[in-house]
């Protein structure tokens, strides 16, 4: 009996715990200065937007983009932790609390704007682009009907590929995966966001046996995450995003990740200055 | 409120559809792995029972590496690697490499080769738990090593091993969730996808949870009539002690 | 006894067997006229159970010879070699030893069919004879694990004889059986051995070798001590440790 | 050297060799730049830091990992089990049903819901706890667990004769002091292979925690493979192999040594 009684504390403490999980807190942009850092998450597998160098530090567009948020926002670059998230549990980890801020690759669309906030848009990525073996014969998206299409779990451009362009898509968790599966053959094309493709072709191995066989049918433009109701957060982290334009350093990453320098960051650059950020 | 759930998305004919296709792979993985696994197990216990020379040793490697590793990174071994070591073959129209095994494959034999090593030390337990003046009976009725094997020795040990086997299968159809890792449509693969467009991660794994709890449900349930079915009288786990 | 005229049916001499440092067997002889049924006895451990099992190669010896009718046990290595002997030696358990997953019947018929290669009609006729021999007609579709001791016994039995031996061999077949039991196993050999089969037997049951065996062995620490025909073996025993042994167990 | 010994020693030699031979036949002649990268990328995979700074993450994640879910669940586990030999019928039936629950679940699912069913921070008495994927990893590895070792402790106190309650009761104990002085202490032995065996399982199941976003050794693998390219996903993966086996087999073979003594006990 004392047993059974264990479990009913134990249960009734378990349901307290989800009770008060779920708890709003004052003011979140108070919370990060006082604990003095700002959580961000980021990703560690996704050259050029952020990855693990030789020496095991992370680098990439976004993590020069959340050390300068939180340099903003806390006081100094150092004063952050970086999450490495994937694309399949990033937002669940911003709505739980364990990150403040999403800055990673996370592109804009009214599903997500239901579930969290954007952060003014930082990025304009080319979509979904098609690479394939340099013999292919694959030459406008109608042909990829009834093809494997190699690809990552959690973009809303698959739905397309399969409802859209009738692609049988194969779909992993994370771009280690992806990469070798589309390496060994396991399908006729990889059907991935255009920059870290393009990214990729870089690799003289890569640019030898592939070409991008198709351009995007769509562009998407990438901005930060936060939880829905912060509004003194939300729009202290897009001062910082806009000051980080306008001090240039979006387009400074562009030439030191190999991006190729786009229009689009340049005159966001242009844009931000002009408006005194 | 503490909890407010919303299954509404199990009313949408393309979930439906998804939920019932992964239903579907996960049942075939699963079959199709219990049969490897059993193979496996049989042709194993009886390469380490008769001694065989080369195979044996192999076999124990087999069972300690496959026992003693993660099945997750067997399977992203298998999946990743077989390949590079030359198991692929040429597309007659496009000219390519392209891998032998399937991710599908890769998923079932992963399993087989998992599970099977835990099968052949199961059915070796059994055949050792077989009375030794059974054995004796036989070989004084001018029965050989093998004949005794495959009439006295393998037919009682599959029936005293039908509730470790069954623990055995219940485990193969767990571990084979991991196939959504390698980008196989199981019914795990199909949920997380579901979570990833509707947001509702714990009703959609609520729901999950129910699934494989019916499955490994019924097939205990069915060991058990099995069980029932073969049950030698005056003779199973409770005679033998 | 005066040496027989024609030759013995089984010919043991001079064997010797140990399990690692623990001598068994040292130096046994005998022979067993064809038609005989011969009994061993002795106290447990004296190794009278691994002599039976020499006979028909259940266990190999380490020195000395073996002739079973025109078959050298000693000289039998594979399994193979030794299939034809054990088809003329059948051998019954003090534990039975029967298949538990099969049923009476598929107990008796399984050898003969599966070993010998026997048609599956004439097995079954023989069979379900034999069942009526052993006086156990209506269990053919029984499990042994359903049947009384006395009953998997005879069993037993049956199976052996569906091989067709020209001997068989019964290893303390009473020894685990309840006392009510014993009679209807012993009925069962008098039987047999009052139709003429060669029977080697060890056994507990001094008053059934007394009334049935033509010749009584004594074994003792590996060794034959006295052996003979039971009247002058029972009555007149000449060594001291026969007659200490019988005076325990008579 | 024991025959136990000896089989122990080529297991353990025969599938180390194996492993080395697959990674020669993939790399032949880079089979050297391979091991150099290996290497390089030892200390992140060995503990998640560079230069052994931590032991936060990496494989020495996963046995932590291992060793605070193996915890929990022994406490859970014994809770569970005693209920399911209560006395009480309810108690009892609601203790198995609960205990196959959780046997019957598989581990990635309750992995996945562990991460979406509790929250991030939990806040008691105004102090914030914070709940990392770790912790959740911790969690949820904890719950299958607690069923095996529920059924374990069972099976031992069934293992016990049931003269031992009898004479014991003869005695005037009443059933808790019986079960704490008697049933216990002697069915402990018995279940100590069983519980081993256990948390050999769990240690091996920790590679799944890889869906937590805990950076475990699978997790740092694939992001080592990310960035040293795809070439040296094998050579990555058959490291991981190596360290799971040479953490599991000296267990598995320890356990093995402990059954056999206690058969012999008998």
């Amino acid at each position: 009996m004392i047993m059974s009684s264990l479990i009913k504390l134990s249960l009734a403490a378990a349901i307290s715990g989800i009770a008060v999980g779920a708890t709003a807190r004052a003011d979140q942009l108070d919370d990060i200065k006082a604990r003095g850092k700002l959580i961000v998450g980021i990703k560690n597998d996704y050259v050029p937007f952020g990855f693990l160098t030789k020496d095991d530090q992370l680098k990439g567009f976004e993590i020069d983009l959340a050390k300068f948020v939180a340099g903003a926002l806390v006081g100094s670059e150092g004063d952050i932790e970086l999450v490495p998230v994937v694309a399949s549990n990033r937002i669940e980890l911003l709505n739980a609390g364990r990150i403040d801020l999403i800055l990673a690759t996370l592109g804009k669309n009214a599903e997500r704007a239901k579930v969290l906030d954007f952060t003014e848009e930082y990025y304009n990525m080319a979509g979904v682009v098609l690479m394939a073996p340099k013999e292919t014969t694959i030459s406008k998206w109608e042909d990829v009907r009834g093809l494997k299409l190699c690809g990552m779990q959690g973009n809303l451009y698959n739905r397309a590929l399969t409802g859209t362009y009738g692609a049988q898509t194969v779909l992993f968790t994370g771009t280690a995966d992806m990469f070798k599966a589309f390496q060994d053959g396991r399908c006729a094309g990889l059907a991935f966001d255009g920059p870290i493709l393009q990214q990729k072709l870089s690799d003289p191995e890569w640019g030898k046996k592939y070409k991008i066989a198709l351009d995007t049918f769509n562009y998407i433009p990438i901005a930060g995450g936060v939880r829905k109701n912060e509004p003194r957060f939300l729009e202290a982290v897009n001062k910082a995003i806009l000051a980080a334009e306008a001090a240039g350093i979006l387009v400074e990453a562009e030439k030191a990740y190999n991006m190729g320098e786009t229009e689009y960051v340049a005159k966001r650059a242009a844009d931000a200055k002009a408006a005194g950020y | 409120m503490l909890f407010s759930l919303d299954f509404e998305w199990l009313a949408d004919p393309l979930y439906q559809d998804w939920l019932l296709e992964g239903l579907g792979t996960t049942l075939a993985i699963t079959g199709v792995g219990t049969i490897l696994m059993l193979i496996i197990g049989v042709v194993g216990a009886a390469i380490i029972h008769f001694n065989i020379p080369v195979a044996k040793p192999l076999t124990i490697i087999m069972i300690d590496l496959f026992r003693n590793t993660p099945p997750l990174v067997q399977l992203l071994f298998l999946y990743f690697m077989l390949s590079d070591l030359g198991m692929s073959y040429t597309d007659a129209t496009t000219g390519e490499r392209i891998p032998l095994l399937s991710g599908f494959a890769c998923v079932v034999i992963s399993l087989a080769l998992y599970n099977g090593s835990i099968a052949i030390e199961v059915i070796r337990s059994g055949i050792n738990s077989v009375p030794r003046q059974t054995v004796e009976g036989g070989i004084s009725l001018g029965y050989s090593r093998a004949q005794i094997f495959r009439w006295i020795e393998l037919p009682i040990a599959l029936r005293l091993t039908i509730p470790n086997m069954t623990s055995n299968v219940v485990s193969l159809i767990k571990t084979s969730a991991q196939a959504a890792l390698v980008a196989v449509t199981d019914v795990m693969f199909y949920a997380t996808q579901i979570t990833l467009e509707t947001f509702l991660n714990l009703e959609v794994m609520i729901v999950l949870w129910l699934i494989y709890l019916v499955i490994t449900t019924l097939v205990v349930l069915l060991a058990k009539q099995l069980a029932k079915a073969l049950t030698i009288p005056g003779f199973g786990a409770g005679a033998m002690k | 006894m005066n040496t027989p005229p024609c030759k013995p049916f089984i010919e043991v001499a001079n064997i010797y067997k140990s399990y690692g440092s623990i001598a068994v067997l040292k130096g046994i002889s005998m022979t067993i006229q064809a038609g005989d049924v011969a009994c061993i006895i002795g106290p447990s451990g004296s190794g009278k159970s691994t002599l039976l099992r020499c006979l028909n190669g259940l266990v190999s010896v380490d020195r000395g010879t073996i002739r079973v009718d025109d078959f050298s046990v000693e000289l039998l290595q594979s399994e193979k070699e030794l299939v034809p002997l054990r088809h003329k030696v059948s051998m019954v358990f003090q534990q039975y030893n029967l298949f538990p997953h099969k049923t009476v019947l598929q107990n008796i018929m399984m050898a003969p069919i599966q070993v010998l290669g026997h048609n599956k009609q004439d097995v079954h006729e023989r069979a379900v004879k034999l069942l009526a021999k052993v006086q156990l007609s209506g269990k053919e579709n029984a499990y042994p694990g359903e049947l009384s001791g006395g009953q998997q016994q005879r069993v037993a039995i049956a199976r052996a004889l569906a091989m067709q031996p020209e001997i068989i061999l019964f290893d303390e077949v009473t020894a685990a059986l309840d006392p009510e039991m014993v009679q209807e196993v012993l009925n069962v050999i008098r039987d047999l051995a009052s139709e003429g089969m060669t029977c080697v037997l060890v056994t507990h049951e001094m008053r059934f070798a007394q009334q049935v065996a033509d010749q009584v062995f004594f074994t003792d620490g590996g060794v034959m001590v006295e052996h003979g025909a039971p009247d002058r073996f029972f009555n007149n025993p000449s060594d001291p440790r026969l007659k200490s042994f019988l005076a325990k167990v008579l | 050297m024991s025959k136990e010994t000896t089989s122990a020693t080529f297991g353990f030699f025969g599938v180390v060799a194996a492993l080395l031979a697959v990674l020669l036949t993939l790399y032949g002649q880079g089979t050297g730049e391979a091991l150099r990268v290996l290497f390089d990328r030892s200390s992140l995979l060995l503990t998640g830091s560079s230069n052994f700074s931590g032991f936060g993450g990496g494989f020495s994640a996963n046995v932590i990992i291992s060793v605070l879910s193996m915890a929990i669940a022994l406490v859970c586990g014994f809770f569970l089990g005693g209920a399911m030999v209560s006395p009480n019928a309810m108690v009892r039936s609601v203790a198995v049903v609960f205990m196959n629950l959780l046997r019957s679940s598989p581990w990635l699912v309750v992995l996945y819901a562990m991460l979406y069913l509790l929250p991030f921070n939990v806040s008691i008495f105004g102090h914030h706890i914070f709940v990392s994927p770790f912790l959740k990893a911790v969690i949820g590895l904890s719950f299958p667990v607690t069923a095996y070792i529920a059924e374990a402790f069972r099976n031992g106190i069934h293992a016990v004769p049931d003269g031992q309650w009898e004479s014991a009761r003869a005695l005037g104990y009443r059933r808790g002091q019986i079960l704490r002085l008697i049933i216990l202490p002697q069915a402990f032995p018995l279940m100590l292979p069983n519980l081993m065996t256990t948390y050999a399982m769990l240690f091996i199941g920790t590679s799944l925690v890889v869906v937590t976003g805990t950076s475990d050794v699978l997790s740092i693998g694939k992001t080592v493979i990310a960035s040293d390219g795809d070439d040296y996903a094998a050579a990555v993966y058959l490291y991981i192999l190596l360290l799971f086996f040479l953490f599991a087999y000296p267990l598995a073979t320890w356990t093995r040594a402990l059954e056999r003594s206690l058969s012999k006990g008998k």
